[in-house]
Parts: C-alpha cells; sequence; structure tokens
C-alpha cells in the first residue's frame, strides 16, 4: 500500500505543475493586468515599465510562470496586484474568502453522500417499488437541473415572495441581540454560526441536490451489480441474516467503486459552488473567480485557479487512500 | 461425419434480427426511455419550425408596444406573445424556440465531437498500450483534474462570443470520460479470442480497431454521449447565465436568464421558461440515457 | 525420418510483473522458459499440462500472436522468430488457429458469413463472389448450413460456435492448425462431435495440428505424439500410446493418475501430489517439479535435467531416467 | 441395510419467469439421499443441476421461483419453512460449496473471518473459541501454516487452497448434508485430484451425506454411491453408480458414455460415438421427449409423450419409452 501512495503522490505532482502552468497561461491570455493602470493619470508609462519588471513580466512566458510560482508558494508582502482589492496581498485577499467556500461545499458534499448512499443501497434493495421509482425519479431530477436556475427559483419562491430565508449574502451585516443591531463580527460565536446556517441553507440545499442525484444513481448500480455475486450466495448459503448479507458483504464490496468516484466528483463540486455563490452572492472564492476573470484581475485569478486545481488533486488523493483502505487488492499492488 | 448432415437446433430461430434491432426492442419497454424519445422528437420538431409556431413574431425585433400594458419592456403575456416581451421588448417564445436551437445544436456538436476524440484516444490506448497509453492516459487524468467550469469561464473569457467559441470550449472537457470508456472496453476486448483471432488472420492494426473493436465499443460510448448531451446543454446555459456564453443579440436559454434574475421582481415570467425548456431536455436525454443503458446492457445478452 | 513443418528451439517466452513505486519490472513470469521441439507433417502434436504450465503461451508465440523473449520458430525451414506483422502476413495463410471460447472468438457485431469471409478479405483471395462460394463451402464443410451466413454469434450454441470458428481456420487451406483447448469449453456430448469434425478435416484437408488441451482423455484420443509441460518447461515428450503405458517422469506419473475414470469398479492406486502448482514467477531452481515429487534429490535442486532422448524418440527431463528407460527412482524418506 | 432417508426431492420444479418466457430449469426432479451416501447429479450445462441445488437451499435468485414440489429434509418440508428457520438450516445442517473458489469467496474479507462467521452463526461460541474452531478447520482441510492464513485474503491464496477454504467453511457446523456444485471443476487435474480424496476423507469422518454435482461423469464414477442423470430440468436415469456404468438404460447416458473418449481403448484418432445435435432452446421444448431429436431410438410415441420415471428393475429408474437393452460393457 505504501508503494501505491507513494506512487500516485509522485504522478500528482506534474498534473498539479501542469495545471498550474496552462492556467497561468491562459489567464495571462485574458488580458495585460498592466495595461489598465494607464487609465490613472497618476500612473507614469516608466511606473509601469518598473511593475511589469518587479513582476517579472517582461519575461518570457515560462520563466514568468516560475517566478509566480514561488511568490505563489512564498508569497512576498504586497504581492500581486489586484484589481479588485487595489493595494492588498492577493493570498491574502484569496485566503480571506476561502473558509465560507469550504465551509458550505464540504458540509453540502458530506450531506450529500451521507443522504444518497442509505438512499441508493434502499433503491437497490427495493428495486422496481415505489418508492425506487420515486428516488430514481429524484436522482434523474437532481442530474437534470440547471443548478443556477434551481438556485434563482428557490430565491424567487423561499426568499422573495416568502421570506423564509434571506436572498443573498453569507450572513447579516447586522445581528439583533437584546433589541438592539450588533455588527456581526462582534456578535457571539453562536449567534454568528445560526445566522451563517439560515443564509446557507438555501445554496447548501442546492448543491446538496445537485450532488445527489449521481451519488443516488451509482450506489444503487453498485448495489445492485453486487447483489448478485456470487460470494453474497455464499454469505447466505452460510446462514448469514439478509441484513448482515447487506451491510456487511454486500455494501462493503459496494461502497468501493463509490469512494474512486469521490476523487472524480471535486471538478463538478467546485464548479456548482462557483455557480451557487454567484447565484446567492456569498462572497467565497467561486464568486472572486468570476469577478476576478470579468474584471480580467490577473493575479487574482491564477492564485485561485490554482488553489482550485490544489483542491481537486488532493481531493483525488484522498480517494486513492480511501480505495486503498476499503479494498484489501489495492494494499499489496 | 456425413457431409452434409447440418446441426440444426438451439437457441437459434427463423428469423434472423441484427444487434440494434434487439436493443430497440428492449428499449421499447423502457416505458420512461420511450417517453424521453417522444419528448425530444417532439422538441426537435418544434425548434425546427420555429420560424412558423413563433406566432410571425421575430427573436430579434423589438416590438414597440402591446395593447394590454402602457410600456411593451417586460410586458407580461398577453395574445400574440404567449410568453411577454423581455427587457429589451423582445417576444420571449419566439426566443425560446430560437435558443432551442443554440442549445441542442451545442448539446449535440459537443457530444460528438467529445465522443470522437474520446473514441480516438480510447483504441489507440487501449489497443496499443505502452508509452502511447501511458501518455494518453495521464494526459487524460491531466484533463479530469482541472476545476473544469472556472477554466472554462477562463477560456470563455479568452475567445469570446461566437457559437463556435462555445462548442470548442466545452468540447475541449467533455471526451475524458468517452476515452477511458473505451480503453477500458478495448482491453477487455483485446483480451477476447476474436481480436486475436483478427490477428492471427493477418489483419492490420487499423483494420482490427475499425471492424472488430470500434462496433464492440458503441453501445457504452452511445450511452455515454447521450447523457453527455445533457450535461453540455447545461454548461452552455451555464457559461450564458454568466455572460460567458452566447452572446446577445442571440438567444439561448442561459443568456435568456441572465437578462431574468435581474427583473426577477418585476417580470418573475421570464424566469421560469428558459428554466424549464433546459430541465424538460436535459431530464429527456438522461432518462432516454439511462434506457439506452439498460437496453444495450451486454450482461443480459448473448 | 519424417518431415518437420514447424521446429521450436530454446523458446523462450518472460512476461514482465511490474510494480513498486515507478512501476518498473520487478519480476518475470517465466510462462514458457526453454523449450524445444518439432512437429512433423500431417501429424497432430499436443501439448498437455495443467495452469500455468505455458502451453496456450506457446502455441500463441508459435504463430507469432506474442513476441518471444528468446529462442527460434522454424516453420518450413523459414526461420520467422523476428518477422514483422507485414512479413508474418503471407504465411498465415498456412497457420491458423482454433480458440478456446466460443463466445469470445467470435465478433458479435459481424454476421458469420462476414466472420468466416474475413480471411479471404484479408489477404485478397478472389473476388467477392468467389469469396462467397469459398465461405459457403467451408461452412458444409464443418457441418453449418450455409443459409445461417447471415446470422450472428449470438444465434447459435456454443458447438455451433465452435464450427464457425473452425470454418474461419479452414477458409485459407491452411497446412497447420494451432487448436488451443478447441473443446474444453464444450459439453461433453458436444465435445465429441467437434472432435470428430478436427479429425475428418484432418484427413480430408491434410492438416497439421498442434493440439492444446489439459483432458487427457481427449489428448490421448486425437494426438500422435505428445509433450507434457509443467511450469514453462517440456517434462516428456514421446507418442501418445508409450506416454500411456509407460510414462516415466514423476510428474508425467502423477498427473497419469490424476485423471478420473469413468468406471466405479477401477480403484487405482492415486499418487496425490503435495501442495500447490508454484507461482511461474518464481518457479523452483533446478527442476521446476522438484517440490512437488516424491523422489526429488539435492541433484535436483542444483541441476536443471535436460530433455534427452532415451530411446525411440521417448524424450524425458528427469536426472533419474537413464538411457533405454531405466529409472533410478528412490523416494525420500 | 437401508439407511435412514436424509432428503427426499418430490417433483421439485424451479421456474424463471424471464421476458422471453418461462424458462423451466428445474421440470419435476425427484431425488433421495441417504444419510452418509453420495449422490451424484451429472447433467450438461441447461440440465438445471445447479439450480436444483440452489432450489434445495431456497437461493434462486430472481426471477427463478419454486413452481411445486417437495423438499423432505428430515422429514421436514424445506418449502414450508420459514425464511428464518430456513436460514438456521443454512451452513449449519445444510451446507454447499461452489463452482469458482475466487469469487464465492468475499474478497474483502479474510480467509478466516469468513469461516469464523459460519462457527459464529450457528454454534454457541464466542470469538475466541470460534477462531480456535476455524484455525482446527483450515488444518483439517490442510491448509498449512493455519495460523497464518487465518488472515489471508481470498486473492492471496491459490485456486486449490481458495476451495480448501470453501470446504472449511462448509464443514465447520458438522453439515449432516454437504452439497457440492461442480467444486473441482475450476481446478487443475492434480489439484483435483487432492480436493476430491480431501472430501472424501472428511466424509467418512463427519459421516456427511454429499450431493455431488457435475458435468464429468468420470467424478461420479469416482465419488458417488447412486448416480442421478438430468437432462433439460428433468431426471432421465437414476441408479446405483454401478448400473449407471455398466448398464446405462436412457440412451442419452447410453450415448453419453459411449462418446467419452476412453484412457483404455486402443481405437485412438477414431470416429467417436457421438450423440447428434445438441440441446434444444430453453425457450421452444421440443413436444414429447424432450431427448427425442437426439435420440436413434426415437419413434411416434417419443414425438408425443413424455414418458414417466419407471422403475425397470429394483433400483433403477428410467425415463424412457424404450430403454437401451444389452449393454453390458459400454464403460471402458
Amino acid at each position: 500500500m505504501k508503494n501505491y501512495l507513494i506512487r500516485r503522490a509522485l504522478e500528482l505532482i506534474p498534473v498539479l505543475f501542469a495545471i498550474a502552468f496552462v492556467s497561468f497561461w491562459l489567464v495571462s491570455k485574458m488580458g495585460d493586468p498592466f495595461a489598465t493602470l494607464i487609465i490613472n493619470p497618476h500612473v507614469r508609462p516608466e511606473d509601469i515599465q518598473r511593475l511589469r519588471h518587479i513582476w517579472h513580466w517582461d519575461e518570457p512566458l515560462f520563466i514568468r510562470f516560475i517566478y509566480w510560482l514561488k511568490d505563489f508558494i512564498y508569497p512576498k508582502a504586497g504581492w500581486g496586484l489586484s484589481i479588485l482589492a487595489p493595494g492588498r496581498n492577493v493570498i491574502e485577499v484569496v485566503k480571506s474568502r476561502i473558509p465560507i467556500t469550504m465551509a458550505f461545499s464540504a458540509t453540502s458534499m458530506i450531506l450529500a453522500v451521507v443522504i444518497s448512499i442509505p438512499l441508493g443501497v434502499y433503491s437497490a434493495l427495493h428495486q422496481y417499488s415505489i418508492s425506487d421509482y420515486v428516488l430514481t425519479f429524484f436522482a434523474f431530477f437532481g442530474m437534470s437541473m440547471p443548478t443556477f436556475w434551481f438556485g434563482i427559483m428557490l430565491m424567487y419562491l423561499l426568499a422573495v415572495k416568502v421570506h423564509w430565508f434571506p436572498a443573498a449574502g453569507a450572513h447579516s451585516a447586522f445581528i439583533t441581540i437584546n433589541g438592539l443591531p450588533t455588527e456581526f463580527k462582534d456578535a457571539p460565536a453562536i449567534k454568528r454560526f445560526l445566522d451563517t446556517a439560515w443564509h446557507l441553507a438555501l445554496p447548501i440545499f442546492v448543491l446538496v441536490v445537485f450532488q445527489m442525484g449521481a451519488w443516488l444513481r451509482y450506489m444503487r448500480s453498485s448495489m445492485l451489480e453486487v447483489k448478485h455475486q456470487d460470494y453474497v450466495r455464499t454469505a447466505k448459503a452460510k446462514g448469514v441474516n439478509s441484513r448482515t448479507v447487506t451491510y456487511k458483504h454486500a455494501f462493503r464490496n459496494a461502497i468501493i467503486p463509490i469512494i474512486t468516484l469521490i476523487g472524480l466528483s471535486f471538478p463538478g463540486l467546485i464548479g456548482g459552488a462557483m455557480i451557487t455563490e454567484t447565484v446567492f452572492a456569498i462572497d467565497g472564492i467561486g464568486r472572486l473567480t468570476f469577478k476576478a476573470v470579468m474584471s480580467q484581475d490577473v493575479f487574482v485569478a491564477m492564485a485561485l485557479i490554482t488553489i482550485f486545481a490544489i483542491l481537486v488533486v488532493l481531493g483525488n488523493f484522498i480517494a486513492d487512500i480511501l480505495y486503498a483502505v476499503v479494498d484489501p487488492r489495492i494494499r499489496y499492488s | 461425419m456425413a457431409k452434409n448432415t447440418y446441426i440444426d437446433g438451439g437457441t437459434t430461430t427463423s428469423e434472423t434480427y441484427s444487434y440494434w434491432r434487439k436493443v430497440f426492442q428492449r428499449l421499447r419497454k423502457h416505458h420512461l426511455a420511450m417517453i424521453a424519445l417522444f419528448v425530444l422528437g417532439l422538441l426537435i420538431l418544434v425548434v425546427v419550425l420555429a420560424k412558423p409556431l413563433s406566432f410571425g413574431n421575430d427573436p430579434y425585433t423589438y416590438i414597440k408596444s402591446v395593447p394590454w400594458i402602457a410600456r411593451p419592456e417586460l410586458a407580461p403575456p398577453g395574445p400574440g406573445h404567449p410568453l411577454g416581451l423581455d427587457n429589451m421588448a423582445r417576444d420571449a417564445w419566439s426566443r425560446i424556440l430560437y435558443g432551442g436551437r443554440v442549445s441542442l445544436a451545442v448539446g449535440f456538436i459537443c457530444s460528438f465531437v467529445g465522443a470522437s476524440i474520446g473514441l480516438f484516444f480510447g483504441l489507440i490506448a487501449g489497443y496499443f498500450g505502452g508509452i502511447a497509453d501511458m501518455l494518453i492516459m495521464r494526459f487524460t487524468d491531466f484533463m479530469l483534474s482541472i476545476p473544469v467550469l472556472p477554466i472554462m469561464v477562463v477560456l470563455a473569457a479568452v475567445i469570446r462570443g461566437s457559437l463556435a467559441a462555445i462548442i470548442f470550449i466545452i468540447s475541449v472537457f467533455s471526451w475524458m470520460g468517452v476515452a477511458r470508456l473505451v480503453r477500458g472496453e478495448v482491453l477487455s476486448l483485446k483480451e477476447q479470442e476474436f481480436t486475436e483471432a483478427a490477428k492471427a488472420i493477418g489483419e492490420s492494426p487499423a483494420r482490427i480497431m475499425i471492424i472488430h473493436l470500434l462496433p464492440n465499443t458503441m453501445a457504452p460510448v452511445i450511452v455515454a454521449s447521450t447523457l453527455a448531451i445533457a450535461g453540455n446543454i447545461i454548461y452552455e446555459a451555464t457559461l450564458s447565465f454568466l455572460g460567458l456564453g452566447i452572446r446577445q443579440p442571440t438567444p439561448s436559454w442561459g443568456n435568456m436568464l441572465n437578462g431574468a434574475q435581474t427583473f426577477m421582481l418585476t417580470a418573475p415570467w421570464l424566469m421560469w421558461w428558459p428554466g424549464i425548456a433546459i430541465l424538460i431536455t436535459t431530464l429527456a436525454f438522461n432518462f432516454l440515457g439511462d434506457g439506452l443503458r439498460d437496453a444495450l446492457d451486454p450482461r443480459l445478452y448473448r | 525420418m519424417k518431415k518437420s513443418i514447424l521446429e521450436v528451439k530454446n523458446l523462450k517466452k518472460y512476461f514482465p510483473v511490474v510494480g513498486g513505486v515507478f512501476s518498473k519490472p520487478i519480476a518475470w513470469v517465466k510462462a514458457v522458459d526453454d523449450i524445444s521441439f518439432s512437429i512433423f507433417e500431417g501429424e497432430t502434436f499436443s501439448l498437455v499440462g495443467e495452469s500455468g504450465s505455458g502451453k496456450t503461451t506457446t502455441g500463441k508465440t508459435i504463430l507469432k500472436l506474442i513476441k518471444p523473449t528468446a529462442g527460434q520458430i522454424i516453420a518450413e525451414d523459414i526461420d520467422i522468430t523476428n518477422f514483422s506483422a507485414s512479413e508474418m502476413r503471407p504465411l498465415r495463410r498456412d497457420m491458423q488457429i482454433i480458440f478456446q471460447d466460443p463466445y469470445g472468438s467470435l465478433n458479435p457485431r459481424l454476421p458469420v458469413g462476414e466472420i468466416i469471409r474475413e480471411p479471404l478479405v484479408v489477404h485478397r483471395v478472389g473476388n467477392k463472389k468467389e469469396q462467397e462460394e469459398r465461405v459457403v463451402e467451408a461452412m458444409q464443410v464443418v457441418g453449418l448450413r450455409p443459409g445461417y451466413l447471415h446470422r450472428y454469434p449470438h444465434e447459435f450454441s456454443g458447438g455451433q460456435r465452435q464450427r464457425i470458428g473452425i470454418a474461419r481456420a479452414i477458409v485459407l487451406n491452411p497446412k497447420f492448425i494451432v487448436a488451443d483447448e478447441p473443446v474444453s469449453a464444450l459439453d461433453a456430448s458436444i465435445q465429441s462431435q467437434v472432435l470428430n469434425l478436427l479429425m475428418d478435416l484432418q484427413q480430408k484437408l491434410s492438416l497439421t495440428y498442434l493440439f492444446i488441451a489439459h483432458n487427457l482423455a481427449v489428448v490421448r484420443h486425437v494426438s500422435d505424439r505428445i509433450g507434457v509441460m509443467y511450469l514453462g518447461k517440456l517434462m516428456e515428450i514421446t507418442d501418445t500410446m508409450e506416454l500411456f503405458n509407460n510414462p516415466l517422469h514423476p510428474y508425467t506419473q502423477a498427473l497419469l493418475s490424476a485423471i478420473p475414470i469413468p468406471d466405479p469398479e477401477i480403484k487405482k492406486e492415486r499418487i496425490i501430489l503435495a501442495g500447490d502448482i508454484p507461482s511461474p514467477i518464481n518457479p523452483p531452481s533446478g527442476c521446476v517439479f522438484r517440490t512437488r515429487c516424491i523422489y526429488a534429490q539435492d541433484i535436483c535442486a542444483e541441476k536443471t535435467p535436460q530433455l534427452v532422448d532415451i530411446g525411440n524418440g521417448h524424450f524425458t527431463a528427469c536426472h533419474f531416467v537413464k538411457k533405454g528407460g531405466k529409472t533410478e527412482f528412490t523416494k525420500k524418506s | 441395510m437401508e439407511k435412514e432417508l436424509l432428503l427426499e426431492v418430490k417433483n421439485l420444479k424451479t421456474y424463471f419467469y424471464t421476458d422471453d418466457g418461462i424458462v423451466k430449469a428445474v421440470d419435476g426432479i425427484n431425488l433421495k439421499l441417504h444419510k452418509s451416501e453420495v449422490l451424484g447429479l451429472v447433467g450438461e450445462s441447461g440440465c438445471g443441476k445447479s439450480v436444483a441445488s440452489l432450489s434445495v437451499l431456497r437461493l434462486v435468485d430472481q426471477p427463478g421461483k419454486n413452481a411445486g414440489g417437495e423438499i423432505i429434509f428430515k422429514g421436514e418440508d424445506l418449502l414450508k419453512k420459514s425464511e428464518e428457520e430456513m436460514r438456521k438450516i443454512r451452513g449449519s445442517e445444510i451446507a454447499m460449496i461452489f463452482q469458482e473458489p475466487m469469487t464465492a469467496l468475499n474478497p474483502v474479507y479474510t480467509i478466516g473471518d469468513q469461516v469464523m462467521e459460519a462457527i459464529l452463526i450457528h454454534q454457541d461460541v464466542n470469538e475466541e473459541e470460534a477462531k480456535k474452531k476455524t484455525i482446527e478447520m483450515l488444518d483439517l482441510v490442510g491448509i498449512p501454516d493455519p495460523k497464518k492464513r487465518f488472515n489471508e485474503y481470498p486473492h492471496e491464496m491459490s485456486g486449490g487452497m481458495r476451495q480448501r477454504a470453501m470446504i472449511a467453511m462448509a464443514m465447520s457446523c458438522n453439515p449432516d448434508l454437504l452439497i457440492s456444485d461442480e467444486a473441482t471443476t475450476a481446478l487443475d487435474v492434480t489439484i483435483q485430484a487432492q480436493i476430491l480424496e480431501l472430501m472424501k476423507d472428511l466424509q467418512k469422518r463427519i459421516d456427511t451425506a454429499i450431493l455431488f454435482i457435475t458435468h464429468d461423469l468420470a467424478l461420479v464414477a469416482e465419488m458417488a454411491d447412486t448416480v442421478a442423470v438430468a437432462y433439460m430440468g428433468k431426471i432421465v436415469e437414476y441408479s446405483s453408480v454401478k448400473n449407471i456404468f455398466k448398464d446405462p438404460r436412457h440412451p442419452y447416458t447410453y450415448g453419453l458414455l459411449k462418446s467419452i473418449p476412453s484412457l483404455i481403448s486402443k481405437k485412438t484418432k477414431q470416429p467417436l460415438p457421438a450423440i447428434e445435435g445438441m440441446i434444444p432452446s430453453p425457450y421452444s421444448m421440443p413436444k414429447g421427449c424432450y431427448f427425442h431429436p437426439r435420440c436413434p431410438f426415437a419413434t411416434d410415441e417419443c414425438r408425443k409423450n413424455i414418458p414417466e420415471l419407471k422403475e425397470i428393475e429394483p433400483g433403477h429408474l428410467v425415463r424412457c419409452f424404450h430403454p437401451v437393452e444389452n449393454t453390458k460393457g459400454v464403460s471402458k
């Protein structure tokens, strides 16, 4: 198993490097980050030249990338040049947005998996029953639904028409404590948590539905496949009761292919989070990416896309480890 | 053994049927897939006949006035304009019809291009193995590790706007699944003796791939491509919704929603129909794909 | 001396086993390890052995379906060992193969007529009409109704499919056919039909067979000479009757005694070999059979016994079998 | 001496209700198995032998269903038992081993765990005792170094060792009946000899009756006391092993025995007396006797009516209107 994981880890390094380079190249095609500075009448052309030199923008693409990568890994004070947040360190800007995105995408992913796996098993065990059809229909609905539209519709129905949920943002600006409006950052932790949860309920719901469809279908078909395996029959022939047959013998095998899919689902989750953040105006890294691209904020966009790539690659690696843990056949290869 | 005594009986029937006919027979039993097929047929018919079905409206023309409300911009549904007018006073119904052309075209073309690239890479990697396989699969894994939507957004910002650009952007990210699938199939087909028999006859690799491997990988590719159409339609809609896809004034279901969110409070009806159109289309492709999977499942077959 | 149609000299085929951090070959499966034999014109030469003995690999290597690691393959005085695919192509008209799996050996998407016609198309034999005539003729010869031309493989039973495979092999009028376990996947009542067909075709078309099988009763019935393989090595080669009446190698003796006999009244003394067949990845030193041989001595671990003619074309690879068939076995204490 | 009757299968029917029609996989099978006896059930693919064995344990999957008959085990009809009662019988009173030891063992659990599970279910022992018993069982079936092997996964073992583990699992609760469904088919001939030897040895020691299912007539000759020959879901001949091989009366049994290549005969490289034709499609079974299209002795009667399984001499049952006469010496 050690060899296997070392090999996988080593394979990830060039992948990460390549993704970072390709995104760097693409993002730099978006526009010249220094060109916009010319609008400012206080900035002289020499200053722009100087800035270009400081950020190695006068070097060839690949060299520039290496310098950029170095700065990305060990950010200097005042590193980067952000249009959205002028004068602020790019890494700082990005860092402040990560927690909210992580919080609501991780929550949605865990919820989606935790709900859909038992439902998928149930669906497989009751193949062709009414509940199987209902679940199947629901799964297809989740897979077919355009996330952004689903988000808008929920916002319209549940936030605009009836005011059950807030329409936008990750939290309120002010929280009422003892009848007094208090600034969010000064409110007690529990209040802050509840307020955030209330704000994120709809976006999380959207993401859960978006992810659940696929998990439900995968789990159902994996379970159906395993149900007819010889070892399930052996277990029955041993006199194992049907509960144990299902959960000890069948489920344990059915979950193996699902785990490999977790790694593959990360890019989709990031996309989903980006859309949801944009629709619900949540200031996470997804919305920031969109804004950065739209305003040609090259340094921010590069940092963000590299961070996304790291997340995907790490997700793959975690799935690999999990896979090696659940499948004894992999441990020795 | 005496000559001309033939071995009769067995599973042979008097009727000769082809594989695809049998598949269709099984598909017919799959009610949801048949409904999906019907819905898709209808959709295609509707977008092809967009002009006669538009009640004489043109998706690009600004309507100067409507009788039931003072300002034509964001006018609610009324006679001749069943879905009302958008913020630029264009007929929403005709825009949905013409937008459907874009969505379906993007869905089909990207899926076809993706499947073709995937088939090519998958066949090469699976059949030749070794270095070719390693390079192709590393590249595939690399593509799968890319956070698709953020990169698509960047790409769309770099090459902006045209239908061809959107098709290119989506196609770039829609071949990896097929490549992996085909490679896996080819690896298992290679284990089967008919591939070896072809080599023993002296067939060239190209002939083996085209005559023996390609037709035998088609079933899962068709399923994957059908499901991919749904995904590609959603990608197009998403990019257009974000303002990075099909550009105004060309209608697309996605860019119709881009405008609609802004006017959610004043003209909520504009939000409903493009979304429902996307949902129905993707739902139909997903159901059809699922039905095809059951109908093509080789395990039930033999 | 009879004319040899095929000669194999010191043939070796090693398959790499990859592993470790860098997926480099860390070991070799010695599927075929230094074997030599000749096949005479018009005879049926059989290779028997258990799984992992390398008999199928030998058959496929002879036809260059697998690239040999070392040694020589000489077909009618031409050394084809290093022939490229295009150099092999004209020779393939004379050398054909019949496969084991009647389900996997026919392309499920091609109608039977096309499957049988493929060899004619590839070798550009005649025009379409002539090709179709030859297909019909081949179908008649193997006992398939020519009216089945347009049917697909799945419409046929296992026995019929095996006939289709045979028709494909003989349509080019080859001289030499490798029959790789041609009846082992068939039911007993169908097995005898196909064996009869193979023997009948040999007579009619003066074919030479390399017959690969694990069923010794079948092999006994169809072969002129037999080679016994174990772990990639040849243990014994001799005429069929000589092998069954006078097996000299301890492995052959054990193998023959392990065959169940369809007669409840014959209760024979069994030689039950201890232990498993060792892995071909790391076969025992010296004589590969020594780990299970009841007569093994120290010399067996040190020296690899050579396959030697002990008289009348009876070859054996055992340190204790001497010229004239004298054996000097002593049981291990 | 007549032994105590352990299992009696009466007119058992198991049908598969598929989209293309009903497949009568088991179509009225009758079997009798006495205590500590070995009954061989032979037949080619499609004869229903495996389905019959699974039917006895009531383990036939959808779309297969019992369509009638009785399975009397120790005087009680298994078909009338509740699922819970049935579960208690499986693995303890009736155990089963399968053809493919690789797929029949769960890949994610160790051999030890899987054998121990059977002991823990049916015996009133704690985990430690069960583990001790498991290691004893592994040792008994000839797995070397059982303590170490306890922690190995199926993929780390050879086919022969896996089948030994399956046998250990099956025999761990001293069953009265062991069903062996093609248990040696996937194994090499020298390993098959080992496993057969082991089964014979255990059968003597534990005094278990065996329902020995195979397609290989030679194995039946070796293992069985009584033999039932199945063809297309029906028993066509039923007798002592000696009768079946020395005096086969059904044309199918007779033809089958004659068609297998011999290990003694001098007449090699000669055409084998093969049975013509092939088994009919289960969706379009012939009228009358199922074997008549391939039978050299078929008459109009055979084409119209299905013959009954009749006792033509004591202990020898044949389902045929025209049993073969003068068959002495067919076996080689």
